[in-house]
């Protein structure tokens, strides 16, 4: 059988055997969803190449499925990651009810991520959008908070975005005949400007819904802090990067025949360029303002898919490899950071950082991979963050993008902040009472996440190993061969930088460090509480707090209050109450006195007798 | 008299009649509070749309369309008799409009029975 | 004795006259004989289903031995074939679900039996015959079993949704009665294909008019818009296997009416748009007002009298795709809202009102019946890979191919409202706080049955939609071609 | 003012039915000629005495030609039963009594009662046996059979009929009609189809099943209307 449809089989199977094992014991339900997962990880990596294609019509049209260069990286970091957060979620979903109903959805989603890669038209890349969207939204309502008000809004901002692709695809079927992506490619230069801009419009809505970008991206905070740690991971590093995925393709692949190309880039990109920039700095300035670490990543999710539009949106091929580059290590750090959450909130039931504390001895295996994260997600380097930020600087200024460097750096600088809170609200800080007995996360767990960091170390050491796929997918996409070399990163100017020389200068730092701290200061150091010290001669009480995990960022906060003061959600809430009670008028029409509506039916008579000239001549 | 006027006094009557009973029919329909009154407005209705079957089948100087031996004659001769399938048809309206009618006073009976009261305005807990 | 389209109609009057007789031997006789019958007639339906597909050509069956025009006339197409097919299929279902749906054992419980088995009948002969008075009195016969059924649970709203309900039937079939006589006047009969033939002659003026009271009486039956007062009443006090009948056959048999007045007829372009314009206002209005509701099977009314809007703006588009999606939505909306009906039922049972605000948490209780539930709440809405996606896909390129994007635009927002209150209640059913008020009322065996049947029919289609397309394809090219539709009815016996 | 708009409602409908009616000349023929058989009334006046030896055309047309709207028609009113039946059914709750609300009619009104009764009852036998050759037929007698209880009801209030007796009555009428179409189909003709020889015109035994079938009618009305009567006269309102 072909090897594109039993993937996609393996993981529905893997999830309706997961749903049905549940009822058996709910440990292999788990365990079930990971070694599907597993299974078609390891069939995607070893045999399937462009050459599976599967074609077939259902319903009286012709669609299409395949692999090429672009969806791989997308397929290679929806499997592998998603192996690792099941590895991941055995241990940390233990014990709650419906697992069941969790691992399917899981798995559905998976499944449907698959799919969107594979689909080389429309109409399938459709059915797996809209999976995907539902079966997250079942696990977003899935623990039962805020009364699913959450889940709608996360579905009203999805059926808004699956129905403009669905706009789009019921007019190119009119026009085109077909639905197949490479078609709309050589027809795209066809259309007249209006229709241009109208499906590009529509198409970019539907991905700018799922990657969070500027209007569309109120339901994000919430949707994401709401769902279970596990798959919040997978909400925020893969579903997200299923917008970024379609994004590539349209603002590449198809804008490439806009009318207005030659000349200059399409404006929609443009304008797309400027919300992911906003998008990033606003989302910046509300994570760094959060108190619960749940909310500090969504928003910080938020900022980092706005880089990663920009960097699309601006088009370039260092842009759009730093773009893509950014995306595969965004999965991972944010992913990891995620899951570190996760455990967090298993061990210790909280996420509030103004409650957590000092955690570092506790759980120091978690203190690691969070701190390797925030340190990618910082982008210094050596890690695999640094590499994509310096690429992504360097294309805007290229690309004479200044205003655009201006708001990135901007937000990058706002982004230590939340970084830095993060790290000292949850792992450092005074320690508090209730979390005395707090214990590492399981093996399970802590073995996805040091991996991970792992990783973001190796790819900060040699991107190459990311650029080869990417540029190969690059070219898929149609921008040509892109040069890369395996530790120097692409030079604008004519500059090198080169990873290893910088790994090598950090790397001796940070050896001469150690053995100074480890060995040769050894003696001298001692382990310290945070009670133990003397101020003004008073020694502090057990109770009395000393560190400030409470309005952390107060003069922060105040300064950018005005820019924050009317959210976007003010607005779209206030567009909802307003529809409601316009409905709520409307259907006053039934007043539930039958004479009424026998009424209705005589006037309706007459208004039809009195109008028929018009109405039927 | 002049039978062109006669026949058109006649006809303004027949129809005119006709659908003045549909018009008292709505009228009581409408306006109408009382549940029973109301019923027997659609049963007024259904007299008149009964009537206007009846009158449009019926032929000047046709007789009943049942034969005698005259009568095979006189089809034989043209249009002695009157349409027959109007009458058919009423004949199958009515039965419906009495069945209707029945169940409609069953469920006035039922309403009265609930709300003790047997204004439609007041019978309006289904709404919205 | 050979099958038959009359053994549609011929064998549930038989048993409908026997049960009250067979109740003085054995009660459960009452109960069971619908289901034999309807069971045999879906047996029927197969066999003639596979012969009209077989010759192509309608099955056109004379009663009391007159050929068309002189006497009344069944026509078994392929578009009335499949519609009744469906009919008969739901039906089926709806009796195994309501089969000891409530243990009760009085009078009533056994005329229910009877007037189920009649609105069946009704609904199909309306479908089936070729006679516009007859198909009238097949009106009637559904209507007044509806009005019987609305009113059937002895609580005070039942009998005022029956009496809204019969107050407006009342005056469609006045409308309709006139309608048919004025015709009659002009054409001199009352086979539909004769006068389809013969509609030419009429001028055009008289022509409007009978077109209106058809339209205004038609409409009340097929639920458009400021004619459909009485629908959400009648949804919502009806008993739940009722509900999912109106919604499966009852408005079919008035959509069908409407549709092959329009389109056989009658030759007025006007109409098509027409149908359009209340489709719309139809379905905005009907899917706003749902969305603010808070009873469950009042919502669902809504949400019905609002998927009657799209299947007419489907016809309004008038060309072959859009029509295949109309039947195609006709299709699924049937199965899908049967499967609401029914598992919304068991619900408002066993929660503490008939609020969805009382259903929180109920999920928990009936894990499977949430399921269902849910399958059909994604169904309905149209999200893939359920059925209810390929019917919206195909209508909206049909409309994308008469270059209306607005209406595609306008059908999208409104499939917006459409999935915030059916996702609302999904949401509520799982992860509300459960109330703790006991289970009274468990499903049948029979109900878990059929509601299974149609969760896996909405699958199956939704993931394979050609097993089904192939049908509704040749109904539509059958609905469209007039020419044909008159041929073959009268030239029976010439 | 609603009243009033409902009024200007009212005068455009009838102006309108007015004018549409002003178009159908009354008294005019629109069969047009007989013996072209354009139009069904037409054929039926030229074929009722040939093909079916039956002399009352409407007879032919209501049992016959259209015989399967007069079968949808039984079932209305089987329906309408049952439905009645079912709507109006109520517990009786414990320790309630019937409560009268018919007074005791006066003497004039009971012997009259008796009197007539039976000549009701065999007067609508009459019309409904002699349906297809004069005017009336099944309906027209059940009604008048039900009628003859009406009086029975109104003079005596505590008259009953026996619900048993009525089941059986138009359960087996209801029966013999459709059994009578059954009939036809399984001879090999069509449904309804008039399978029996017909017989010379103007003979009470003629016109084949058509008698039959209005019999069968006439009873069932009879009993339909009866019971419908009994069903709403016997309803029990609360004090």
């Amino acid at each position: 059988m072909n090897n594109i449809v039993l993937i996609i089989l393996i993981l529905l199977a893997g999830g309706v055997l997961s749903f049905l094992l549940n009822q058996i014991k709910p440990l292999l339900s788990g365990v079930t969803a990971f070694v599907a997962t597993v299974a078609a990880a390891v069939l995607f990596f070893t045999g399937t190449g462009t050459a599976d294609n599967f074609d077939f019509v259902l319903g009286g049209m012709h669609l299409s499925m395949g692999i090429n260069g672009y969806s791989w990286i997308f397929g290679a970091l929806i499997l592998g990651f998603s192996s690792l957060v099941l590895l991941y979620s055995i241990s940390y979903m233990k014990g709650r009810d419906r697992l069941g109903y969790f691992y399917l959805n899981f798995m559905l989603s998976i499944m449907a991520m698959m799919g969107i890669i594979f689909s080389r038209d429309f109409i399938s890349l459709f059915i797996f959008w809209e999976i995907m969207t539902w079966s997250s939204f079942l696990i977003v309502v899935y623990q039962g908070l805020s009364e699913g008000r959450v889940g709608i809004k996360y579905m009203i901002f999805s059926a808004v975005g699956g129905y403009s692709m669905l706009l789009a695809i019921v007019f190119m079927k009119a026009q085109m005949g077909t639905v197949l992506i490479s078609d709309l490619v050589s027809h795209f230069s066809g259309f007249a400007i209006q229709q241009q801009t109208m499906v590009g419009i529509l198409l970019l809505i539907t991905f700018g819904v799922k990657a969070a970008v500027m209007p569309l991206h109120v339901w994000a905070p919430r949707a994401y802090s709401d769902s279970p740690m596990s798959y919040t991971s997978v909400f925020s590093g893969l579903l997200s990067k299923m917008g970024i995925f379609g994004m590539g393709i349209v603002l590449i692949s198809v804008f490439a025949n806009s009318s207005t190309f030659g000349t200059n880039t399409f404006y929609i990109s443009n304008v797309l360029a400027w919300l992911g920039a906003i998008t990033g700095v606003m989302a910046t300035f509300y994570a760094v303002i959060q108190t619960d670490a749940k909310k500090l990543l969504a928003y910080s999710s938020i900022g980092q898919l706005g880089y990663i539009v920009m960097g699309l949106a601006v088009g370039t091929k260092l842009s759009v490899m730093a773009a893509l580059f950014l995306a595969v290590v965004h999965t991972i750090f944010k992913g990891t950071l995620f899951l570190v959450v996760g455990a967090v909130e298993r061990q210790t039931g909280t996420t509030d950082m103004t409650k957590l504390g000092a955690l570092i001895r506790k759980m120091p295996w978690t203190f690691l991979a969070a701190l390797i994260s925030i340190i990618a997600l910082a982008g210094i380097p050596p890690l695999a963050g640094f590499v994509g930020k310096w690429m992504f600087y360097e294309s805007l200024i290229v690309s004479d993008h200044y205003f655009l460097v201006i708001m990135a750096f901007l937000s990058s600088t706002a982004a230590f902040l939340y970084c830095y809170r993060f790290l000292f609200g949850i792992f450092l800080g005074q320690e508090e009472k209730e979390f005395e007995n707090v214990k590492e996360a399981p093996a399970t767990m802590v073995i996805p996440m040091v991996l991970m960091a792992a990783l973001l170390f190796v790819f900060g050491v040699f991107p190459g190993l990311l650029f080869d796929p990417i540029a190969k997918g690059m070219e898929v996409l149609g921008m040509g061969t892109v040069d890369w070399s395996m530790t120097v990163l692409s030079n604008g100017w004519g500059d090198h930088v080169d990873t290893m020389s910088i790994i090598s200068a950090i790397g001796t730092i940070f050896i001469l460090a150690f053995i100074y701290l480890a060995l040769w200061n050894r003696k001298r150091t001692r382990y310290v509480t945070t009670k133990d010290i003397h101020t003004s001669g008073e020694i502090p009480t057990e109770n009395e707090n000393l560190t400030y995990a409470v309005d952390f960022y107060k003069p922060f906060e105040r300064a950018i209050e005005p820019v924050m003061k009317r959210t976007m959600d003010f607005y779209y809430n206030h567009l909802g109450e307003g529809l409601e009670s316009f409905f709520n008028f409307l259907r006053r029409f039934y007043t539930g006195n039958g004479q009424t509506y026998a009424l209705y039916v005589i006037v309706f008579l007459v208004i039809l007798i009195l109008f028929s000239k018009q109405i039927f001549l | 008299m002049d039978p062109i006027l006669y026949n058109k006094i006649i006809s303004v009557g027949v129809y005119g009649s006709a659908i003045g009973l549909i018009l008292i029919g709505l009228y009581a329909v409408l306006v109408k509070k009382h549940l029973t009154k109301i019923v027997i407005g659609l049963s007024i209705i259904d007299a008149g749309v009964h009537l206007l079957f009846i009158a449009v089948g019926f032929i000047k100087g046709g007789t009943a369309p049942i034969f005698s031996e005259k009568g095979i004659e006189l089809v034989n001769q043209g249009t002695a008799m009157v349409d027959p399938v109007p009458q058919a048809l009423v004949l199958t309206a009515i039965v419906i409009g009495f069945g209707v009618t029945a169940v409609a006073l069953s469920l006035v009976i039922r309403l009265y029975r609930h709300h003790h009261t047997a204004r439609i305005d007041h019978i309006k807990s289904l709404k919205w | 004795m050979v099958i038959s389209p009359v053994h549609y109609i011929a064998l549930p009057l038989l048993a409908a006259f026997l049960m009250p007789l067979l109740a003085k031997v054995n009660r459960e006789l009452v109960r069971i004989i619908p289901g034999v019958v309807l069971t045999y007639l879906l047996f029927v339906s197969v066999v003639l289903m596979q012969r009209v597909t077989e010759t192509g050509q309608p099955i056109i069956e004379t009663l009391a031995g007159w050929q068309a025009p002189w006497g009344i006339n069944l026509v078994f197409s392929q578009f009335t074939g499949f519609l009744v097919s469906l009919m008969v299929f739901m039906a089926t279902l709806i009796w195994i679900f309501s089969y000891r749906f409530k243990k009760v054992d009085n009078e009533p419980a056994l005329k229910y039996y009877i007037l189920f088995m009649m609105l069946v009948t009704g609904s199909v002969g309306v479908v089936l015959t070729g006679d516009i008075f007859n198909m009238f009195v097949f009106m009637e016969i559904t209507a007044i079993a509806s009005y019987s059924l609305t009113s059937f649970y002895r609580d005070r709203d039942g009998a005022e949704a029956g009496f809204k309900y019969l107050l407006i039937g009342s005056l469609a079939s006045t409308f309709m009665l006139l309608a048919i006589l004025l015709l009659y006047t002009q054409v001199g009969t009352l086979n539909m294909a004769m006068i389809a033939e013969r509609m030419h002659t009429v001028p055009v003026g008289m022509k409007v008019t009978i077109l209106i009271l058809f339209l205004t009486g038609l409409g009340i039956e097929a639920e458009m818009f400021p004619l459909n007062g009485w629908a959400p009443d009648a949804y919502s006090q009806a008993p739940s296997p009722v509900g999912a009948t109106f919604a499966a056959l009852v408005v079919k048999a008035g959509v069908y009416s409407l549709i092959r007045v329009i389109f056989t007829l009658f030759d007025i372009q006007g109409a098509y748009q027409y149908l359009i314009i209340m489709g719309i206002i139809t379905l905005i209005i009907a899917e706003f007002a749902a969305m603010k509701q808070t009873n469950l099977k009042r919502m669902l009314a809504y949400s019905s009298i609002g998927q009657m809007g799209f299947v007419l703006i489907a016809f309004g588009i008038g060309t072959k795709e859009a029509v295949f999606g109309a039947l195609f939505l006709m299709f699924n909306h049937a199965i899908i809202k049967s499967l609401l009906f029914m598992s919304g039922s068991f619900f408002v049972y066993n929660s503490t009102s008939k609020d969805i605000k009382g259903l929180s948490g109920i999920g928990k209780k009936f894990p499977y019946m949430g399921f269902l539930f849910s399958i059909g709440a994604f169904a309905i809405v149209g999200l893939p890979p359920f059925s209810g996606f390929w019917s919206k896909l195909y209508i909206l390129i049909a409309a994308a191919d008469e270059s209306m994007l607005a209406l595609v635009a306008i059908i999208l927002l409104v499939s917006i409202v459409e999935i915030v209150y059916y996702f609302r209640v999904v949401a509520k059913l799982y992860f509300g706080k459960p109330t703790d008020k006991e289970v009274v009322h468990k499903p049948t065996f029979g109900g878990y049955f059929s509601m299974t049947v149609l969760a896996v029919v909405i699958l199956l289609v939704g993931f394979y939609p050609d097993i089904i397309t192939g049908f509704i394809h040749r109904a539509a090219d059958t609905l469209l071609d007039k020419g044909a539709y008159i041929s073959n009815v009268l030239s029976v016996g010439h | 003012m609603k009243r009033a708009f409902i009024l200007l409602l009212l005068v455009v409908v009838g102006w309108v039915l007015a004018d549409t009616f002003s178009q159908i000349n009354f008294g005019e023929s629109r069969m047009g000629d007989i013996k072209q058989q354009e139009t069904v009334g037409a054929y039926y006046l030229n074929n009722t005495v040939e093909k079916l030896s039956v002399a009352n055309v409407v007879t032919a047309i209501v049992v016959n030609y259209r015989g399967f709207d007069t079968l949808g028609e039984v079932t209305v009113l089987f329906l309408a039963a049952s439905g009645l039946a079912s709507i109006l059914y109520r517990r009786k709750k414990r320790g309630e009594h019937d409560v009268m609300i018919l007074k005791n009619s006066s003497q004039l009104l009971q012997t009259g009662a008796k009197l007539i009764f039976p000549a009701i009852l065999v007067l609508g036998a009459y019309v409904f046996i002699h349906g297809h050759l004069t005017p009336g037929g099944g309906f027209q007698g059940g009604a008048i059979i039900a009628s003859g209880f009406l009086l029975m009801f109104m003079a005596y209030k505590d008259y009953h009929v026996s619900h048993n007796v009525l089941t059986w009555v138009e359960s087996v009428a209801g029966i013999l009609f459709v059994s009578v179409g059954i009939w036809g189909l399984i001879s090999g003709a069509t449904f309804l189809e008039n399978v029996l020889g017909t017989g010379t015109l103007n003979d009470l035994i003629s016109g084949g099943v058509i008698p039959l079938i209005y019999i069968a009618v006439g009873f069932k009305v009879a009993a339909e209307l009866t019971g419908v009567l009994e069903t709403l006269l016997n309803f029990k309102t609360e004090k």
